[in-house]
């Protein structure tokens, strides 16, 4: 379909640029103070956005701009989860003190850019497309990171940030130039028929070029051995950017990922036959399964040694990154249904936990577990709602997170007992990951004495509390409409051969 | 001499310079050529592949492309780097490491 | 009669919650008047289900069935049957008394109280959900409340005990997480207990898994999972550092419920659905049983700490069950058709759940009474108090009698049947084991002896007499334990239509049980 | 008179003193006079019931008389238990005696525990034990003999344990539950074997399925042992005869009722309750073990200066004495033994009471709470205080030193005449005679040796001499009623020859054959006995006549010194004094080392057992360290959850080094991992 055409498709991508201009706009007219104000016109944009997905987004599957986009469900769902977490983290922005003294203008303009960014990344079905949407997000995140000019964390998580990312893009680059080579395009369904006739000694040179570009995909996931910027960067970033990082790019790495395996190395996305993905001499669901146990289990163990939570709950997400990449293995529907079902739910606990660090911190506390202690019994519901996304993250019922693992392990189970390994890897990692997290509620709980007066946060944290608090139990008692509507979006663009 | 292989090998040897540029240079300006070499590498071998593979223009488009990513690349890198400096008076990769666990 | 019941059963302590709720946290008394209400009526409701519980049926009565996840196959089923009912009251009771034994609870009332509630459904929950993944979600439902209820209501080594309660648990229940999930995606993707019990022994039969039977494969990971509740042998550390760090209340629980959801697990799950690798492990139940016993009397008799002999009694007890359950295949072909010690067997062991129910409460609410007075429990450090405290002492003789296995109390009969049950399999092992008999009455006996017989520790001259609220938590025990002891007759009757269901099940697969 | 009623008067005989017990453990304090009407008052009714039903049964005159009547008590299809009752003449025997001793004992202990600190405890406990007695003789199954066997263990650690300020009483009171424990894992087992392999409790079924040849052999034998474990727990046999000497640490009535009269005699019925189903090898154990035991407990006896202990002694071989008939088939004769101990030994006992009672009250005068009122050798000349006393021991003395005209004299000849015709029938076993005839000259001797070092010769302790005084009738008259009960007249009624066991005893009890094939019928051992009745009598005769000679001469005429016959036999009296030092082995080689090894498995469970487990995650841990050699390797000695935390702490540790911070080397990582993938998979 021809651009043109293409366009009338892509209202939400255009309201979004929009939203981007005007947010710059009205941002040069507010006086430092008032800076932030731009946080509500982006919000506005993002809400269109959204219904604009929503009024567009149909059974129908098309390519737009000459095949360089996929418009499916399974882009539409993740764009969906983008605005959902950005919103968040717009919200809780608002309540962290570490951006004052900042003109936080751009900071919200910037987002959206990233959104954008992002909703490429979920649709994109061409190599440059890919590398392009992955520069976007990535170069808006290095100025997020480093937000804080005069915060010397922050400017050298920015430093790291930059260089690693500028690195991993290139090795993916590399090797997407092989893959170009070897398959004559860029396009994702003219590469997976190209791979149906490759010469012998072309294999490697493609294995090599595929692992090159996963490289790339691992860093944005930040996957073992791809991860070593995440912890650096998340704990010298802004909490809430960290907050935002670790969730919606992750969710948007794993669209990237399920969409090129499934469309690449898959049936083209059919979700047919998972076993055809062994065409090439890639034993890629032995990788993935190895990568998967490295990543959950390291960023297990390393998240028992931190002595700050925001610092924990990092390692933590690498961990959690290792859950889900248990289900990639399987190439199934099941597969990719389980990480979609998990990341949804990831969103709630995560951006929760990473609000109470906010919270606390601004209430003159820290990000330490010292800083934690007693915290039960100062506010109890803060350390209530707190325990629930421990639970949640830690994967006990009735948490939303318990429902995220169990899909997980039940679609690694479904494979068959040649992955039951992974499955009893991954449980044991829940059962090492509750030490770390409970020690959080021990330390607010079991420590410290009853105190006489109890802190009860403002009306405006409770409820931000609580719309984080209330999906982790809701959809860990009742997710079904959460799960038809993924089922719904578990619908890529297929190229009928 | 002038075929494929001579052009792809060139650029592997990029690559190699640039990784190596970026593993042991100590100044993050130096870091950052390396990575410039990297990506030109890449480019270089589109730019082959598209020439000898008698394939379409999307070689070229790719490569026009990096180029762009690799200038705004740059300058965000600069103005971070900027930024270290004028926080820590180097530019030095290693003495930044205030987050070292 | 009405239908939902059950649901009743398991969620009134949830309306208890939210009244609590809404009590200022200054008003513990109202806290704990509405917590004695909620277990009250839940104590109430479970014994309107005895009276119209059929006895006639091994089945399921009561069920009730609402979708839930459909796209899973997950439902919300419950049903009760001679199995799970005594269990059930036994919960009922317990928590009603427990209300009572936690009077005297004044440090974060209304946290303890909620927590104690939400173990409440968490308990009952698992005993009458017949969904897999509804009995999984209770089983873990239990974990936090337990974890935060020694934590911080607990003694001095109390986080310690809650952390080490909470993962050693954990790690049994994850991997029950994945036999689940293996039981769903081999037998016919449903989560519905009354379905796998039929579809699971002949679907997996002969599926072999990396060269070992499908079938064992399960039945292990299951175990361990249960066996790390009961607790079976290798699995037991958890057990005396968690029931001495609890509050008296919560060991009375831990003793009197939640050790046995393990065994009740074995027989419903492992043993309903898997009966074939009950051939391949009844053995090594039997083995388990017999260290058990002996490892546990020995312990006990070694303690200093008398919470903590009372725990090590517990393991001790566990082991006596175990060996019941493993006289199920006597009934099987191979051993002659032996019905008859089948039933007493696995009787013995189901009445002995209930019995050790009883008595361990008694004894931890004893034990919890002393402490409150002189702020120890070590054995050495007593002597005498029969002269100050004789109603007291009259008691606790009363429980240790009934915990060292004497006639005329109900632990003496169920053992009896555990053991005549496994006597035609395992006669060695039953025979080695009858040793218990003599080590229980020595530990007991000697504990009692060190405590209260002599001449009167001058410490304790003037000890208060145990009081109107704790005798009301004990009598009730006692009287039941009594009862049961001196005419067991109502009690089995209640379980044996269920119990040769189960009997059933395990001697037909005996026929097939060459493949192992 | 119905059967019915026989089974509706003994089940009254049954629940009347539990009905007591209740009543006196609940509001016993706040009755008057601390409630011991209750229990006397019950105890009466049990006793007018027991000669009501011992009547009819004498008027019936039916020897194979016996009634049954059981019900359901629990039931789960197949596996069922009945519980029921068997009346027949050996019952309502044992009946008449347990609760004629009982009450007995109800009225001496009036005044002997009067003002005690436990009064209505005490009498609680009394009933409690009537109460488990009588269940135990009217048990027709063996699931309930078992339960009231132990029961009666109870009541027995309950009452020996009265005083149990005392830290010997309490002791005493351990020992015996734990040392009859042991029988009764015997007990148990045996009751196992038989359910096993006859899926029944019931003795008429049991019987039944063993005629039928459905059990028998070497099982059979064990089954009987094991029962008879059980018996040798409660009759304090030897090996298992530790607890009864010490069980005198409970006050002397009880001691009377229980330990030497119906409790330990309990072992004895059980085997003649069962006597059909033991096998030849069985018995024959039996038999070794009974006569063992009285000559051993006897030759501890003649060295004793404890009163009391005197008396256990005795009563441990007079026990064998029962157990032995038992074993050489004259299980009637046993039986018979059963019944005239228990009167003579419990008057014995009365007797001791009241010498002690006396002793205690005269010693308190004189403010000496140092002097044992219980030792012989402070005792001498009481003839003339406490005539009563002296009389009516005089007369259980003869009795149990086998005199003609008393009732010893019967039944002991008639076990004697047993052992030797099972000897003469088979030879090889010539030393079970031995054991009974030399036991019995022994008796005769330690019993006189009592009887006249308490009533005899000079007092020891002139200076209280005074103040000793007869006991209160309360406590004369249970004297007088057991002593004339130990004349022979009152078993060989109607007929009055005092040299034949001719009566009523021997037409109304008469022996069953044993169900065992091959077993000799019960005629065939009438006939035995017969034969060698009178050699047996003349036997009995010279070595009673001897014993009693020696001791009159030794300790009465003082013509042969016992202290220089003590020296010159030094070890055998040291050994015999001590007791053969059973305590001590026993202390020393089963319950210190079990105590340790208990401690040991303890030490295991708490702190090794964990440590062995971390090690295993020790090894993870080394896993880790492998690949940056930065491990150090202590502190892994948590337990097991730690252990896991430590462990994989530390590896998180390690791996943390990676996280340098150094940008180059998170580069160079990532640079590795893709080469590893690449070689992962390129092969």
């Amino acid at each position: 379909m021809n651009n043109l055409q293409s366009l009338s498709y892509y209202w939400p991508e255009i309201i979004l640029t929009v939203t981007v201009l005007v947010a710059i706009l009205v941002d040069l007219f507010y006086s430092d103070k008032n800076s932030g104000k731009t946080a509500l016109w982006v919000l506005g944009g993002l809400i269109l956005t959204q219904i604009a997905i929503y009024v567009q987004d149909s059974e129908m599957t098309r390519t737009l701009f000459m095949g360089n986009l996929a418009f499916d469900p399974f882009a539409s769902f993740f764009k969906t989860l983008t605005i959902l977490s950005t919103v968040l983290v717009i919200i809780i922005s608002q309540k962290t003190n570490e951006l004052d003294g900042h003109r936080t203008g751009e900071y919200y303009s910037l987002m959206a850019i990233m959104v954008f960014g992002m909703f490429l990344m979920a649709s994109a079905i061409d190599l440059i497309m890919i590398y392009l949407a992955i520069e976007i997000v990535s170069i808006v995140s290095f100025i997020l990171a480093g937000y804080l000019k005069g915060d010397l964390r922050s400017n050298e998580a920015a430093l790291k940030y930059v260089i690693y990312g500028a690195f991993s893009s290139g090795i993916m680059l590399f090797g997407m130039s092989i893959v170009f080579g070897l398959a004559g395009s860029t396009k994702y369904f003219v590469i997976q028929e190209a791979m149906w006739n490759l010469q012998g000694s072309a294999h490697f040179a493609f294995t090599l070029a595929s692992i090159f570009i996963l490289a790339g995909f691992g860093y944005k996931i930040s996957a073992v051995p791809f991860h070593f910027w995440t912890p650096d960067v998340y704990e010298g970033a802004p909490t809430p950017i960290t907050a935002y990082l670790s969730v919606a790019p992750k969710a948007v790495g794993f669209a990237v990922i399920i969409r090129f395996f499934n469309t690449v190395f898959g049936d083209g996305g059919a979700f047919i036959d998972p076993s055809i993905s062994t065409f090439t001499n890639i034993p890629w669901p032995q990788i993935l399964a190895v990568l998967s146990v490295i990543t959950m289990t390291l960023g297990n163990l390393v998240a028992l040694q931190q002595n700050s939570i925001k610092r924990m709950l990092a390692y933590s997400s690498i961990a959690h990154a290792g859950y889900m990449l248990m289900a990639l293995p399987t190439l199934s529907s099941q597969g990719a249904y389980a990480i979609m079902l998990y990341l949804f739910m990831y969103i709630f606990m995560n951006l929760g936990a990473f609000f109470v660090v906010i919270y606390v911190k601004s209430q003159g506390g820290g990000e330490s577990f010292d800083d934690f202690r007693g915290l039960g019994w100062k506010m109890p519901i803060v350390g209530i709602v707190m325990t629930v996304f421990m639970l949640s993250l830690t994967g006990i019922p009735p948490t939303a997170g318990f429902i995220g693992k169990f899909y997980i392990f039940a679609s690694v189970i479904k494979v068959g007992p040649q992955l039951y390994w992974l499955a009893i890897v991954g449980a044991i990692n829940s059962v090492i990951s509750l030490y770390y997290y409970f020690r959080v509620v021990k330390v607010m709980f079991l420590e410290g004495e009853p105190s006489e007066t109890i802190v009860v946060p403002s009306a405006s944290v409770l409820a931000i509390l609580f719309t984080f608090a209330i999906p982790t139990i809701l959809f860990g008692i009742y997710w079904v409409p959460i799960a038809n509507w993924v089922s719904q979006s578990l619908k890529l663009f297929i190229k009928v051969m | 001499m002038d075929n494929l292989n001579t052009y792809l090998s060139i650029a592997a040897i990029l690559f190699s310079l640039g990784m190596f540029g970026v593993i042991t240079r100590r100044n993050a300006i130096a870091v950052l050529m390396g990575i410039e070499l990297i990506l030109n590498s890449a480019n270089l071998n589109f730019l082959a592949f598209a020439k000898f593979g008698g394939m379409n223009m999307s070689g070229h488009i790719f490569a026009l492309f990096v180029i762009i990513m690799a200038a705004a690349e740059a300058a965000v890198a600069l103005a971070i780097i900027i930024n270290i400096y004028n926080n820590y008076k180097t530019i030095n990769v290693d003495d930044v490491r205030e987050l070292r666990q | 009669m009405e239908t939902n019941i059950l649901s009743w059963i398991i969620w009134i302590p949830l309306l208890g919650m939210a009244a609590i709720a809404f009590v200022p946290r200054g008003k513990t008394k109202a806290i704990k008047i509405i917590t004695a209400v909620a277990t009250g009526v839940q104590f109430l409701a479970t014994l309107g289900l005895l009276s119209q519980f059929d006895l006639s049926t091994g089945g399921f009565q009561f069920m009730e069935r609402a979708t839930w996840i459909p796209s899973f196959n997950i439902t919300y089923i419950l049903g009760v049957d001679g199995l799970s009912l005594p269990m059930v009251i036994l919960t009922g009771l317990l928590f009603f008394l427990s209300t009572f034994v936690s009077w005297n609870i004044n440090r974060a009332v209304k946290g303890y109280f909620s927590l104690f509630l939400l173990l409440d459904i968490g308990i009952m929950g698992v005993f009458l959900s017949l969904d897999f993944f509804l009995f999984y979600v209770f089983w873990e439902v239990m974990l936090l409340p337990m974890f935060f209820l020694i934590g911080m209501w607990g003694g001095p080594q109390r986080e310690y005990a809650a952390i080490k309660f909470f993962l050693y648990t954990l790690v049994g229940s994850v991997l029950m997480l994945i036999a689940i999930l293996a039981l769903y995606f081999t037998c016919g993707r449903t989560f519905d207990m009354l379905l796998l019990m039929e579809t699971a022994p002949t679907a997996l039969n002969g599926v072999m898994w990396w060269g070992m039977s499908a079938i064992k494969v399960i039945w292990v990971l299951l175990f361990i999972g249960f066996a790390i509740k009961v607790p079976v042998f290798p699995f037991h550390t958890w057990l005396p550092l968690a029931h001495v760090e609890a509050p008296t209340a919560i060991s009375v629980i831990l003793a009197g419920i939640l050790l046995k959801l393990g065994i009740y697990g074995m027989l419903r799950i492992n043993y309903s659905m898997l009966p074939g690798a009950v051939w391949w492990f009844a053995g090594a139940l039997a083995v388990l049983g017999l260290i058990n016993v002996i490892w546990g009397a020995m312990c006990a008799l070694a303690q200093k700490d008398l919470k903590k002999l009372v725990a090590y009694s517990s393991v001790n007890h566990m082991g006596y069950i175990l060996i019941g359950m493993s006289a199920v295949i006597a009934a099987g072909a191979a051993n002659g058709n032996n019905v008859l010690a089948a039933q007493a067997g696995l009787g013995g062991a189901v009445f002995l759940m209930f019995n050790h129910g009883t008595i361990s409460a008694m004894l931890f609410i004893l034990v919890g009474v002393i402490y409150e007075r002189a702020h120890h429990r070590d054995i050495e450090g007593f002597g005498g108090l029969a002269t100050r405290m004789p109603i007291y002492s009259g008691i606790v003789a009363l429980a240790f009698f009934a915990g060292l296995g004497l006639p005329g109390f109900s632990g003496f009969i169920s053992e009896a049947m555990c053991f005549i049950g496994a006597f035609p399999v395992f006669k060695g092992i039953v025979i080695a084991s009858t040793i218990g008999i003599l080590l229980n009455a020595t530990y007991f006996l000697w504990a009692f002896q060190r405590i209260f017989l002599g001449t009167l520790n001058e410490k304790y001259k003037d000890l208060p007499e145990i009081n109107r609220m704790e005798l009301f938590t004990v009598i009730p025990l006692a009287v039941i334990t009594l009862f049961l002891g001196i005419y067991p007759k109502p009690f089995l009757d209640l379980i044996s239509s269920t119990m040769n269901v189960i009997i059933d099940t395990v001697a037909n697969v005996s026929s097939f049980a060459g493949v192992f | 008179m119905t059967g019915n009623m026989f089974i509706n008067y003994s089940l009254l005989i049954l629940f009347l003193p539990v009905a007591a017990f209740t009543i006196q453990i609940f509001i016993g304090k706040r009755l008057p006079r601390q409630g011991d009407w209750v229990s006397i008052g019950a105890v009466i009714i049990t006793l007018v019931l027991a000669i009501a039903m011992f009547a009819s049964m004498l008027f019936g005159h039916d020897p194979n008389f016996s009634q049954e009547a059981s019900f359901t008590w629990l039931d789960m299809g197949v596996f069922k238990i009945e519980l029921g009752f068997l009346v027949d003449n050996i019952t309502i025997t044992m009946l008449l005696v347990v609760a004629l001793i009982s009450t007995m004992t109800h009225i001496f202990s009036l005044k002997y525990m009067e003002g005690d600190i436990r009064y209505s405890r005490y009498y609680a406990y009394l009933g409690l034990f009537t109460f488990s007695m009588n269940g135990i003789v009217l048990a027709n199954n063996l699931i309930s003999m078992y339960m009231f066997w132990e029961l009666v263990g109870v009541s027995s650690y309950l009452l020996i344990g009265h005083w149990y300020e005392k830290d010997s009483a309490s002791d005493a009171a351990k020992k015996a539950f734990l040392t009859n424990r042991v029988g009764d894992i015997g007990f148990f087992i045996g009751i196992l074997l038989i359910f096993s392999s006859l899926g029944t409790f019931v003795f008429s079924e049991i019987y039944d399925g063993i005629a039928a040849g459905q059990l028998g052999g070497t099982v059979l034998t064990f089954a009987g042992i094991g029962l008879f474990l059980g018996a040798m727990g409660k009759s304090s046999q030897f090996p298992l005869h530790i607890w009864l000497p010490d069980a005198m640490e409970g006050p002397t009535p009880v001691s009377a009722l229980m330990h030497a009269a119906t409790m330990v005699a309990a072992g004895v019925y059980l085997v003649v309750r069962l006597f059909p189903l033991f096998t030849p090898d069985a018995l024959l154990v039996i038999a070794y073990v009974g006569g063992f035991t009285a000559l051993f407990a006897a030759t501890i006896a003649v060295t004793q200066n404890d009163i009391k202990k005197v008396l256990a002694y005795s009563t441990v071989s007079q026990l064998g004495y029962m157990i032995l008939s038992v074993g050489t088939g004259a299980y009637i004769a046993g039986f018979f033994h059963l019944v005239t101990h228990a009167m003579f030994k419990a008057c014995l006992f009365y007797g001791s009471g009241s010498v002690i009672h006396s002793m205690h009250h005269a010693l308190d005068k004189k403010h000496d709470h140092k002097t044992d009122p219980q030792d012989m050798r402070n005792m001498g000349g009481f003839k003339k205080k406490m005539p009563i006393t002296y009389w009516a021991m005089l007369i259980c003395t003869l009795a149990i030193s086998g005199v003609p005209l008393f009732s010893g004299f019967l039944s002991k000849d008639a076990i004697l005449a047993g052992t030797l015709s099972f000897a003469s029938q088979n030879p090889g076993h010539f030393l079970l005679p031995v054991f009974g005839f030399g036991a019995a000259a022994i008796t005769a001797f330690y019993m006189f040796r009592l009887m006249i070092m308490t009533f005899h010769g000079k007092p020891q302790m002139p200076e209280i001499y005074d103040d000793i005084h007869e006991s209160p009738k309360e406590m004369t008259f249970p004297l007088v009623v057991l002593s004339s009960l130990s004349i022979f007249i009152f078993y060989t009624l109607p007929y009055f020859n005092p040299f034949s066991d001719e009566g009523w005893f021997s037409e109304m009890i008469v022996a069953s054959d044993s169900v065992v094939p091959g077993n000799e019928t019960a005629h065939y051992i009438a006939e035995g006995i017969h034969h060698v009745h009178y050699y047996a009598m003349a036997l009995s005769l010279i070595v009673a006549a001897l014993g009693i000679f020696l001791s009159w001469t030794m300790y009465f005429k003082k013509k042969i010194s016992a202290d220089g016959w003590a020296k010159k036999l030094k070890p055998i009296y040291n050994l015999s004094f001590n007791k053969y030092f059973f305590d001590e082995n026993y202390n020393q080689y089963l319950y210190q080392p079990f105590l340790k090894l208990s401690n040991l498995v303890a030490y295991i469970d708490w702190d090794l057992y964990d440590k062995y487990f971390i090690n295993g995650f020790g090894r993870v841990t080394k896993l880790f360290s492998f690949f940056t050699g930065r491990l150090d390797y202590d502190g892994l000695d948590q337990t097991i959850i730690d252990g896991i935390g430590r462990s994989t702490r530390r590896a998180g540790g390690v791996l943390k080094y990676l996280q340098t911070g150094r940008l180059q080397s998170y580069l160079l990582f990532a640079l590795l991992g893709v080469i590893l993938l690449v070689l992962f998979q390129s092969f």
